[in-house]
């Protein structure tokens, strides 16, 4: 039994805070309650022309306010309807969804990518460890100051506009950072890249996998990842990000 | 008049379901992610993924892609075989008050006919025969555009089953009605129908298939219209009932597939928009013969002519 | 990239079409309604509605239904006959600069070819035989679902024919590589699809069909990637060009079926949601070029395979 | 060359005036100076699974804003969603279409059943002939105040809610009504009941009629109806509703 609901919710705040990049505060009763970092929702348009949800993951939690901080990048026509949402309006969503991070070890190497970020904020806010945290970035920040409450933060942008010009594996080299658990979320290079580093250090790392969903909880079978062993549900080597997922050991998984 | 004046039962090859609404194979595993949702035991039927004798691992993803109104998947037919949906699927699904019927899948008629066979032995109620999915290389719809190799498959598979067989048929053809005619030819004591429509899309930007697979099956809302215009040839042309399905969001889509010539209808695409499809379905329908003074569905099946 | 340096033309057995965007028969009239909305001359053709050697009256009303992400139409192929054709709509069309395509029906092989006689004399630019209308009951469809068929009537229609010839296949088929491959054996210069797809509605609060004729031919978004999963298996089956049609809304939807491998492309139902639809998709495969500094259409054509 | 155009109008009103009736005000540039007593619009969904135009009928306009009055019933999806646009929203416009009304005659009775009654609005505010009004309605009724202000108003309900009990043909038999031309708006069995009338009194009519349409503009050929005479541009005996109509004189047409 997931603690799952499907429901509408209210739009709190919906706000752009960087090019294409947008903020938002869900009113989501039962859902703030039960997420954990790490899990996502399933976002459904109000356009009836586009029937499948976007997943989104849960970037923060309010839990007096029983609400959850939604932080999106628009690509697509999806992203472009929610962006064009106002306060008090009203949007489906299906949630918390996925198995989220496993609290682990006691020296947290924090590892955000792009629209990767959002997730590990909830994660950093509850981890009660020591924390170092690396984000980043092609050009543009968001969301720095958010993680500096929690965690001495180090910042790489593409273009150098910020911090170590570079990835984030530049920063942790140039800073020699590390930890005993990694936790990270960023783009499919950037987590090849994190788990031959894990691998190399002998990091334990938890990585957090994106693929295209369609029911968004186990049942059809649309977003899998390769697995290095049969996974005992599907009985083949493959795993459901929606369910088992998003977030894997590095040696559970092929990238 | 009252709910309980209501007669849902449907009946297909001597078998009573408690209202004509099952789900479509693939579009809700083996029941279990869903019945955090739904309670199962108010469906009439419960109809499986499409389970194989060996575990089969599917397409590589991408395997499903948004279309206006519809979606692509090419899953592939990934399934845990037949000796895991047997130990693990089947006892969870018996724990409910639903019939169950199971979706057969198999690359050589020998393979259907294994997995046919096991089967019989079960506790299962009708078994499905998916000779029509767009998605895998061997197999599949292989078995399903030619009416001849219709007939023969259905006629092979038969000899192995203890069990009533549905045929589910294949939309990718040029005349419904003879396909349906050689399952019926064949000994089906059912038939099944839409399976997705062949459709591909290409990603501009990247001047690439949005699927690993090229090409996937088209399903949802986008689809019905097509859905519903085959139910009602295939009506035409057999005796058998008919399961009709192709984006049944709602309890009036149902309707229009029973109206059609339907007697059992099949909730696919709409459980991954809304969780609680299913039940939708069912109440719109007791809904709609309540608000009519309709008192038995089965005055409604292929009422429209 | 200036527009000035990116190459629009295409080229169809000979003729330059100066973009690769016509309207698909039957949605655009002969162009006299919507030149209040759009400038005809920016076409890259104009493709008009089926012309009959008698005028058709078409089928009773209501003959158009509203279905999710799309529309069932069943005109009937409604003409005022090839007469007031060539002396009232062809001079109107003459008066503008651009391609003219002729859409050609007929109930049986003679009238065909006696349109496409009639045809051979005026001023146009090609000639296009709907074999694959699926809302007369004769004629239409009916010469274009079986490939022998396919083959015989585009022979036959060739025969009579100074222009060039596009058949234009049904998507009502089992495989539309062996239609496609018979149409070139046959003779045919181009081929283009798809047509619409035979699909049904009914109105469940009255029992009754929506349409006057039953059935009718869904068009519109919804049946898009089934259009370019045809035109692509059309293009890996011939060698001679495609105009593809399916579902074009805007200008990323034209290069889905360019890069499927249609040298045209036609918009169809879009014309009743946006009458500028078709200077759109101009414009939005023009911006695509330019955005990807592209300088020639013809580097897409197939160029996802 | 018609004096039609596309645009994305302004909704200024939008409100309830009866069970299931909706009032709505748009601004309408363009549209609202050229449009024609009897002319419609077509209104497009906003939600992108619904393609096709809704006819509706001009029911006002008012010159000094440039807007639009239409009045419509919620029937179906397109309608229930066009009743939840609040004042601020837009919606896609395509108007004035089809031919409207010709003004002839001294003494006009001016004849709307259901929602076959807002047309005739504009066309009592803009004839300037003695005109006598009947109105028939299921029970509930509206816009009898507006109509008062141009002529004499007969009212009918199936009821006998108010006024004569029965239909539109009843009212004008018991109060003896009558004129030397007759403007006709509603559904098919009135204009039928309407045009035996006027045949019968030797009266012409024009009776506005309905049909299922895609284009709205004459192209596609789904809106016709079977004329007397063949058609001179259809060549058959079809007549474009959304064209060559929706009004047409009682004669020309067979119902
Ligand atoms: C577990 C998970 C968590 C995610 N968390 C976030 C987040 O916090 N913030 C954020 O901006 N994005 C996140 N994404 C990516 C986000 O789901 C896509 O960007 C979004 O679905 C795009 O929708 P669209 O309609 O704008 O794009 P379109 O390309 O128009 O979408 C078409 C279809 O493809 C799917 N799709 C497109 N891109 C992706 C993608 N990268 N991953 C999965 N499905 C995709 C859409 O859901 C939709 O079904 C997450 C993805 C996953 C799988
Ligand atoms: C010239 C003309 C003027 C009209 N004027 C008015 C008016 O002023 N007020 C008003 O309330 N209604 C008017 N109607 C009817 C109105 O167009 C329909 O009620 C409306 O289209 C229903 O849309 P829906 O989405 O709610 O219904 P649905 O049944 O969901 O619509 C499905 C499809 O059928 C079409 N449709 C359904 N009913 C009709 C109908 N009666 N006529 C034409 N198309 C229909 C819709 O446009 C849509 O394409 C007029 C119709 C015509 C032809
Ligand atoms: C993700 C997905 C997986 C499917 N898997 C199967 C399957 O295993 N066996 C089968 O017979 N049909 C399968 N189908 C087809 C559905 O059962 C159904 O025939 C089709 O989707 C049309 O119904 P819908 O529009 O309601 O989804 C699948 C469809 C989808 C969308
Ligand atoms: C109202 C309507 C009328 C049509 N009439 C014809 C016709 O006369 N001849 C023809 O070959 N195709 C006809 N078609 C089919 C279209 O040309 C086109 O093949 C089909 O609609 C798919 O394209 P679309 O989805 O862009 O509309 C018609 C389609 C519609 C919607
Ligand atoms: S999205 Fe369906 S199994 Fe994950
Ligand atoms: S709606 Fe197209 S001709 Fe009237």
């Amino acid at each position: 039994m997931t603690l799952a609901v499907k429901r509408t919710n209210k739009v709190l705040k919906n706000e752009k805070i960087a090019e294409g990049i947008y903020d938002m505060w869900l009113e989501a009763k039962d859902m703030a309650s039960f997420a954990k970092p790490g899990q996502f929702v399933s976002l459904y348009c109000n356009d009836g022309s586009r029937l499948l949800p976007r997943p989104i993951s849960i970037c923060e939690t309010d839990q007096s306010t029983e609400s959850l901080r939604l932080l999106y990048r628009v690509v697509g026509k999806g992203t472009e309807e929610f962006s064009k949402l106002r306060p008090g309006d009203m949007i489906d969503c299906m949630g918390p969804l996925g198995n989220g991070f496993t609290f682990e070890g006691t020296r947290a190497l924090i590892i955000g990518g792009g629209i990767g970020i959002p997730p590990l904020l909830e994660l950093a806010k509850r981890l009660s460890c020591e924390k170092t945290i690396v984000l980043g970035f092609r050009d543009e920040t968001f969301l720095v100051k958010d993680f500096e409450k929690y965690g001495s933060t180090y910042v790489a942008t593409e273009n150098g506009n910020l911090g170590t010009k570079g990835n984030v594996l530049d920063a942790i080299r140039k800073h020699r950072l590390t930890g005993d658990i990694i936790y990270a979320c960023g783009p499919a290079p950037m987590l090849r890249g994190i788990k031959e580093f894990a691998m190399e250090s002998k990091i334990k790392a938890q990585l957090s996998l994106e693929e295209r969903m369609a029911c968004g909880i186990g049942a059809c079978l649309a977003c899998v990842c390769k697995s290095v062993k049969t996974d005992p549900h599907t009985n083949v080597n493959n795993k459901r990000i929606c369910k088992e997922g998003p977030v894997f050991y590095a040696e559970e998984v092929i990238l | 008049m009252k709910n309980a004046d209501i007669n849902l039962k449907v009946n297909i090859a001597g078998i009573t379901f408690q209202n004509p609404v099952t789900t479509a194979s693939g579009t809700f595993g083996s029941g279990m992610e869903y019945s955090d949702f739904v309670d199962l035991s108010r469906l009439g039927a419960l109809t499986t993924k499409g389970v194989s004798l060996d575990p089969w691992p599917g397409n590589p993803t991408p395997r499903v892609a948004e279309t206006y109104g519809g979606m692509l998947n090419a899953i592939g037919l990934q399934n845990p075989g037949i000796d895991v949906f047997i130990k693990r699927d089947l006892p969870f699904l018996k724990s409910y008050n639903t019939r169950i019927i199971v979706n057969v899948v198999g690359k050589t008629e020998e393979e259907y006919c294994a997995v046919v066979e096991r089967l019989s032995d079960c506790d299962v109620d009708m078994l499905e025969v998916n000779i029509s999915c767009p998605n895998v290389k061997e197999g599949g719809i292989a078995f399903g555009q030619d009416p001849k190799r219709v007939e023969a498959i259905t006629k092979q598979v038969k000899k192995y089953s203890k069990k009533p067989l549905i045929i589910k048929l294949s939309p990718n053809v040029t005349d419904i009605g003879e396909n349906a005619k050689a399952a019926e030819a064949g000994g089906a004591d059912a038939i099944s129908l839409i399976n997705t429509l062949t459709g591909m899309k290409i990603d501009v930007e990247r001047r690439a298939f949005v699927l690993a697979n090229k090409t996937g099956g088209l399903s949802g809302p986008a689809i019905k219209p097509i859905a519903v215009r085959m139910v009602y040839q295939a009506a035409c042309a057999v005796q058998i009932p008919i399961i009709g399905m192709g984006g049944i969001m709602n309890g009036e889509d149902a309707l229009e597939f029973i109206m059609a010539g339907a007697t059992m209808v099949a909730v696919g695409t709409a459980n991954f928009i809304n969780p609680k499809a299913t039940m939708e379905v069912i109440d719109g329908i007791e809904a709609y013969l309540k608000r009519n003074n309709i008192k038995d569905i089965n005055e409604l099946i292929g009422c429209v002519r």
